[in-house]
């Protein structure tokens, strides 16, 4: 019974923590920091009974709008895979969180429970299998629209999302030829050691230009500014132009999950995941000579706060980005992924191989 | 001085008796003319005496005469007594004095034309001479010069004295027409003309008092003789009426062509004592106004107009020096703004018009645009009424501003 | 003929014409206030100077006729001048009320001030006060104010009516136009003064501040209200998109006819315009089904049909019975006749108008249908209508239009009509007949349908609809066309015929009397 | 490949700018919350319904019909607004003025502000000055079409 129940609750542990991030990062992050750097305040009236709270029930007053909006079909659209597309790209990116590892593990009385739901051998192949998997919402939604301009946003979206895999995969390699592991549990485990004493192992020190490939190829995988030409709701007409309601939000939501997973992705793979520089599972273990030791329970907090703060760092980075730059040209955009990042990847790859081999 | 033809009979006493007029040769013209003479042997003589319209306009009354067709309609003789214009009495001292020179005038003029009804419009405020014409026309009818059967020639002719009311409007001819039908006293368009459509649409001779009064001497001397008495093309005397500041005003008799100046300072008297001359309206009041300096010219019709002013009816009005022109340009728009008849526009609304600016004037509220917007109304009207009253009064009223520019101008606000 | 040369134009005018009118025909326009075609020409308002060669003075245009080898200039500077001057005295006491003025945008004045005016007033004077509400007839108030003495007025009561209910007072400035002591300008043809006016001295209580005059659009119709057949205008507000207006149309208007009517229309061809948007019938109804529910247009003449093929086909036509009336045009009339009598052989068919009006000495005649003459020239001889004696002759009954209830009163007809089995009428009006008739079809009115009337001279006037039709109602050829197509009766004659003007063909083709004017 | 790498160092540049103006703002945001009174304030806009702009004085605004000393309107139907009005929002109705010198006044006078586009164009036509756009309220937004609609009443107020 209890065997079955700790797996339950993390799913919805994990699931919960996916959604209100995404949901905060969507929406109450996006717009406020957009509107900082703007010079403006943001959203910051939705309230319950006069409390505004800065905002911060923005977020829910519009989901539930987006739950009473009108959804529309539009005819001659295929029905079933009009609705079906929005689910299926929001359940491809949504499973993934179930491999990435929130802290090491914790004890409950004489049972060790691991803060990541699934942890299979190769957590790392079946994050980027379920992120590839997402294409197949955008082509749907485009083609059971029945609008060729949809049509060719959700055509545009296979392309880019199809040629940044690539390189999203490839940038991986030399992090998995370091840590020798496809677990992501052990890749972050195995950030947790020192290099030359005192630099934390994290894969940004190891592996810089595959961070930087990583980064360009998910931040493309997101489908957001200034890589959202399946979209580009400002001016030219995307995937979703047909959907409205709680669909169109599922997209969006889709749109953020993919944010947080990305970041947490970058933080398990090159910013330590759950790891804090220098603290090991009894305590603070300075470089310059003295420890620091604390309750283990103490540690998994100190190790969760970290991970989340990476997580929002990331977040917060993302978002950055979007509200700096144009979108790209399409050629623009598949030279970027074709002639510079597949063979930065690659060169990579290589140095990263010639170096080992020293 | 030459032979008197119209006030020889003046001052005699009951000179507007049949019997003194009777005594002093009178209605011998008519005699001649019934029974010696046919219309066209009258009408030729009235023609060469150059006869001239003496109610202001000028035109030969022959010619006038002339224009009446032939027509089997029954025609119509007007005398024109409607004496409105400022400053003219003339008509009056003959109607009073010796009303059977007119009567007899009618008589011959109806024989040459054709005409067994005639009419003598008379102003309205004339009562008295009205009373006396008509006693006098019915001493005629006594007498057997009008009626059924006149002199036994067995030409007929009816004479009615109409009284006016008091309109100066009805002294135009065709607004006289109008009046004497019972209408109101708009003057009609012209063409067509009174002689060809006139009184009850029927042919219609218009004259004045005077021309008529004119005829029986023509008659009677020939027309030689009455060309003579005047100027070539404006024979015989006018009498020009005087009035204003010189010392004898009134009427006297003289040939056309007398001087203006002699008119004034030798006939009349000269000024009053202790008074200069400043100006002279020589026509009535619808003339335009002379300076002291541009008296020296005969007085007749085309020498004044040669002067930019006109005989009209050859009422001479004298003004001196002590007397404002702005007084004298407020009695003129005054008295138009009053008599216009409203019928055409530029007449019925610049009058007024200039009657206001005019009136801001006397009240010291005067700007130097004011001088200029008469000047440009008074030119709006000129030549573009209906009748002449509207050039009647736009002459004048420009001619004042004009000479007299200075002397307004210094009663502006400056 | 004579020829003149206007404005570097040689002009041909007839002998007797005026300046102004050749003018007019060479399509040179010369401003005149006072002048109107119908009235001796008087002169006052002095608009229509022009300069003549040979002439010191400008003359007028609208009383100097022409002359051979009269050179005339109407825009010289001396005229154009001439009109600013006369324009500018005529505004110096004429109120600026444009805005608030009923004439606004019709108003002459207005027309000739855009044009010539002098647009910076130099009249620092106050103006005459005048009354400006003078109550001159029942229906006409007049404005000294705006009033310029053109004297139209005075003159077409002077010389057209002969009733010279109106005169000019006082003199100068202050003369005013006026109704003698305590009378009223009362005549058939008063309306006709606020056409007649110029400016927006005249006006009508009908028309108003009712709406202003550019709203309006104009069509032109023949006025139904009696046997003359005076040309109208009809002018209307389309309405605005989402704004309903109360009525549509605001005003009748005259239209020149020289053979017709002149310039004039009567009162009450002018004021009863109503009648085109009160009490009308917008349904076809049928108490088949309950009484007098709506019904449409298909089932009404497939029933009508039907009712009577079925009698033809029984041989029992001469149990069906007709009645026409004389607002039908022409081409309805014709068309009746082919259909009823030509091919169904009827033979009752009588005629009900409404009944005789008081005529009076100019237009108005005592008929108050406009085709009586067309009806007869057609060859309906009428029977008189013994409309009691229907009960038990008739099985069908159409009857067309609402005047039975001049003939009888409303409980007689309706015991004649329950004596009958089926009882059709052709209506235009929301009438006490409508809920007594078992079916009913909504009919046009003149004013919105084409056609033609004759009228009690002879003279046939076409005209075309202005007005859209009301509700679901339709011309009565319109209905008559189907009506043949539904009986299947010489069809191959009325299939040729789409519109009226295709019946007036045939008409003509079929009748000497239609034939003579082309 | 040089050429790229420029633009990779804008790229940075330009997020540094963004980033620079977050952490600017941010930081006199947090000032704000920590009560501390600074003269720049973390964003330039106007919070609208507690502050507001004052408008400029040819500002369009509601329309209000102007009255005479007795009350009034000063209008006298001459109807050159419903002519202009691009839009044929306005109904006037007019009515006889008990007063000779006015004539008529407004029965009705009604604007569909669901149709106006404040263009003001009946206010440049009025010859009386009736109608003026000046009232300063912009805030006339209704849950109900029919409130939109206004009439004399409420014109006048």
């Amino acid at each position: 019974m209890i065997e079955f129940l700790i797996p339950l609750i993390k799913v919805i542990l994990a699931l919960v923590w996916l959604l209100l991030l995404t949901l905060y990062v969507a929406d109450w992050v996006e717009r406020k920091e957009s509107a900082i750097i703007h010079d403006r305040i943001g959203a910051n009236r939705a309230s319950i009974f006069g409390l505004r709270m800065i905002g911060l029930f923005q977020p829910f007053a519009d989901a539930i709008k987006m739950i009473f909006k009108e959804d529309f079909t539009p005819s001659f659209s295929r029905k079933f895979l009009h609705s079906l597309a929005p689910f299926l790209s929001f359940f491809f990116v949504a499973v993934t969180i179930a491999a990435i590892p929130f802290g090491d593990t914790i004890r409950i009385g004489s049972r060790i429970i691991k803060l990541q739901v699934l942890d299979i051998n190769v957590t790392l192949l079946f994050v980027l299998a379920m992120m590839s998997l997402g294409i197949y919402g955008v082509i749907l939604a485009g083609w059971a629209s029945n609008n060729r301009f949809s049509l060719l946003g959700g055509i545009r979206g296979a392309a880019q999302l199809i040629s940044y895999e690539v390189a999203f995969g490839l940038s991986l390699v030399g992090l998995i030829m370091i840590y020798p592991s496809l677990k992501l549990s052990s890749i972050v485990h195995s950030q947790g050691e020192l290099l030359f004493g005192f630099i934390p192992k994290w894969g940004i020190f190891l592996q810089p230009l595959g961070f930087i490939v990583f980064l360009f190829a998910a931040l493309a995988e997101t489908k957001r500014v200034p890589f959202d030409l399946p979209e580009g709701e400002s001016e030219i007409i995307g995937f979703y132009t047909e959907y409205s309601g709680l669909k169109w939000g599922l997209f969006m939501m889709t749109d953020g999950m993919e944010i947080v997973i990305v970041s947490t992705l970058m933080t398990t793979l090159f910013f330590g995941g759950w790891q804090v520089p220098w603290l090991q599972a009894d305590g603070f273990h300075w470089p310059w000579g003295g420890e620091w030791f604390l309750a283990s329970w103490i540690v998994v907090i100190l190790q969760v706060l970290a991970f989340n703060l990476k997580v929002f760092f990331f977040c917060w980075f993302q978002v950055l980005l979007r509200w700096t730059y144009p979108r790209f040209r399409y050629d623009q955009l598949m030279d970027l992924g074709w002639k510079l990042l597949i063979p930065l990847s690659l060169v990579n790859i290589v140095g990263t191989g010639i170096i080992m081999s020293l | 001085m030459k032979e008197k033809i119209l006030t020889k009979n003046f001052g005699l006493k009951n000179s507007f008796k049949i019997d003194v007029y009777l005594e002093k040769k009178g209605y011998t013209a008519v005699r001649k003319a019934l029974k010696e003479m046919t219309p066209e042997q009258i009408l030729d003589e009235v023609k060469k005496a150059n006869l001239r319209g003496r109610g202001g306009a000028g035109f030969p009354a022959g010619v006038k005469w002339s224009f009446v067709p032939d027509v089997d309609k029954p025609k119509y003789l007007c005398a024109n007594a409607d004496e409105g214009e400022p400053g003219t009495f003339k008509d009056r001292y003959i109607m009073a004095h010796d009303p059977h020179l007119l009567i007899e005038g009618v008589i011959i003029t109806c024989f040459c034309v054709g005409i067994h009804h005639a009419f003598i419009y008379i102003r309205g405020e004339y009562e008295a001479v009205a009373l006396r014409l008509e006693q006098a026309i019915s001493e005629a009818y006594e007498k057997g010069f009008l009626g059924k059967n006149i002199l036994k020639t067995g030409f007929k002719l009816d004479i009615t004295v109409h009284r006016g009311a008091g309109a100066y409007i009805c002294g135009e001819e065709t607004g006289l027409l109008e009046s004497l039908e019972g209408k109101r006293g708009y003057p009609r368009l012209k063409p067509p003309f009174p002689a060809s459509i006139g009184l009850f649409q029927c042919p219609t001779v218009i004259n004045n008092v005077e021309t008529l009064s004119n005829v029986p001497a023509i008659i009677l001397k020939g027309a030689d003789w009455f060309c003579q008495q005047g100027l070539p093309g404006d024979g015989g005397t006018r009498i020009f009426g005087v009035s204003g500041m010189v010392k004898n005003p009134g009427i006297y008799e003289l040939p056309v062509g007398t001087s203006l100046r002699d008119i004034i300072f030798k006939h009349a008297g000269g000024m009053k004592e202790g008074k200069t001359l400043k100006a002279v309206i020589p026509g009535g009041m619808s003339a335009p106004i002379l300076r002291a300096d541009e008296i020296d010219l005969k007085m007749d019709f085309d020498s004044l107009v040669e002067a930019k002013s006109m005989l009209g009816s050859a009422a001479i009005i004298v003004i001196d020096e002590e007397t404002p022109i702005l007084e004298v340009l407020k009695a003129v728009a005054k008295f138009y703004s009053h008599e216009s008849c409203g019928q055409c526009t530029p007449c019925r609304i610049g009058t007024s018009w200039i009657n206001k600016i005019v009136k801001r004037l006397v009240q010291g509220k005067g700007e130097q645009e004011d001088l200029k917007a008469i000047l440009r109304l008074a030119n709006n009207i000129l030549g573009k009424t209906l009748c002449p009253l509207g050039d009647a009064a736009a002459m004048p009223i420009s001619s004042i501003v004009e000479k007299f520019n200075d002397e307004l101008e210094s009663s502006l606000i400056q | 003929m004579i020829k003149i040369i206007i404005d570097d134009k040689t002009v041909e005018a007839k002998e007797g014409t005026t300046v102004l009118s050749a003018a007019k025909l060479a399509g040179i326009q010369i401003p005149h206030l006072c002048y109107h075609a119908a009235f001796i020409p008087e002169g006052s308002c002095r608009m229509c100077l022009v300069e003549i060669e040979g002439f010191p003075k400008l003359e007028l245009a609208c009383s100097t006729q022409v002359k051979e080898d009269l050179r005339v200039w109407t825009q010289s500077k001396k005229v154009t001048e001439a009109r600013k001057g006369v324009l500018e005295f005529i505004l110096a006491e004429h109120p600026l009320d444009c805005p608030i003025c009923d004439k606004a945008g019709e108003c002459k004045l207005q027309d000739y001030y855009e044009e010539y005016g002098l647009f910076e007033s130099q009249f620092k004077e106050l103006k005459e006060k005048r009354e400006k509400k003078v109550s001159i007839g029942e229906r006409l108030i007049l404005d000294r104010e705006r009033c310029i003495l053109c004297t139209r007025c005075v003159r077409f009561l002077r010389e057209v009516t002969k009733t010279q209910e109106l005169g000019v007072f006082n003199r100068g400035v202050r003369s005013e136009i006026s109704t003698y002591d305590g009378e009223l300008v009362d005549n058939n043809y008063s309306g006709n003064l606020t056409e007649v006016c110029p400016v927006g001295a005249i006006t009508d209580t009908d028309f108003r501040f009712q709406i202003r005059s550019w709203f309006l659009q104009k069509g032109d119709s023949i006025c139904p209200l009696c046997s003359r057949g005076c040309n109208i205008s009809i002018e209307y507000h389309p309405g605005f998109a989402r704004i309903p207006r109360k009525k549509r149309v605001y005003r009748i208007t005259s239209r020149e006819n020289l053979a017709v009517n002149d310039f004039w229309i009567c009162d009450l061809g002018r004021y009863a315009y109503s009648y085109l948007d009160e009490n009308r019938l917008s349904n076809f109804l049928s108490s088949l089904n309950g009484k007098n529910k709506r019904f449409d247009q298909e089932s009404a003449l497939q029933f009508a049909a039907q009712k009577i093929k079925k009698l033809y086909d029984k041989k029992k036509i001469s149990r069906m019975t007709l009645i026409l009336n004389s607002w039908l045009t022409n081409e309805e009339l014709f068309l009746v006749r082919k259909i009823f009598r030509d091919d169904l052989r009827m033979q009752r068919i009588f005629m009900v108008d409404p009944s005789q009006g008081e005529k009076d000495k100019m237009l108005l005649t005592s008929e108050r249908s406009p085709n009586r003459k067309g009806a007869e020239e057609i060859g309906f001889d009428f029977q008189s209508l013994d409309f009691k004696g229907l009960a038990g002759k008739t099985d069908v009954l159409v009857m067309f239009g609402e005047y039975l209830l001049d003939l009888a009163s409303l409980e007689e007809i309706k015991a004649v009509l329950e004596g009958i089995e089926t009882s059709i009428l052709f209506s235009s009006k929301e009438s006490a007949l409508v809920s007594l008739f078992g079916l009913v079809f909504p009919t046009a009115l003149a004013a919105e349908k084409s056609g033609s009337f004759t009228n009690c001279e002879g003279k046939i006037q076409s005209f075309e609809p202005v007005l859209e039709s009301w509700g679901e109602s339709r011309p009565e050829w319109q209905f008559l066309l189907e009506l043949s197509r539904e009986l299947d009766i010489n069809s191959n004659y009325y299939n040729q015929i789409e519109s009226t003007t295709a019946v007036l063909e045939k008409m003509r083709e079929e009748i000497s009397f239609f034939q003579k004017e082309k | 490949m040089i050429r790229a790498l420029g633009y990779f160092i804008e790229i940075i540049r330009g997020s540094l700018i963004t980033a620079r103006h977050f952490m600017a703002n941010m930081f006199f945001h947090i000032l704000k919350v920590l009560g501390i009174k600074t003269k720049r304030k973390g964003a330039v806009t106007i919070q609208y319904p507690e502050e507001k702009k004052e408008l400029a004085s040819r500002h369009r605004s509601l329309h209000r019909i102007m009255t005479r000393e007795d009350g009034q309107p000063r209008c006298v139907v001459c109807m050159l607004c419903v002519t202009v009005c691009p839009s044929e929002c306005i109904y006037v109705e007019a009515a006889e003025d008990p007063d000779p010198e006015i004539q008529k006044r407004p029965s009705q006078f009604v604007i569909d502000l669901n149709r106006c586009c404040f263009c003001g164009f009946c206010v440049e036509a009025c010859p009386e000055d009736a109608i003026r756009m000046d009232t300063g309220k912009v805030e006339i937004a209704q849950y109900d079409r029919q409130d939109l609609i206004y009439d004399l009443d409420k014109l006048k107020e």
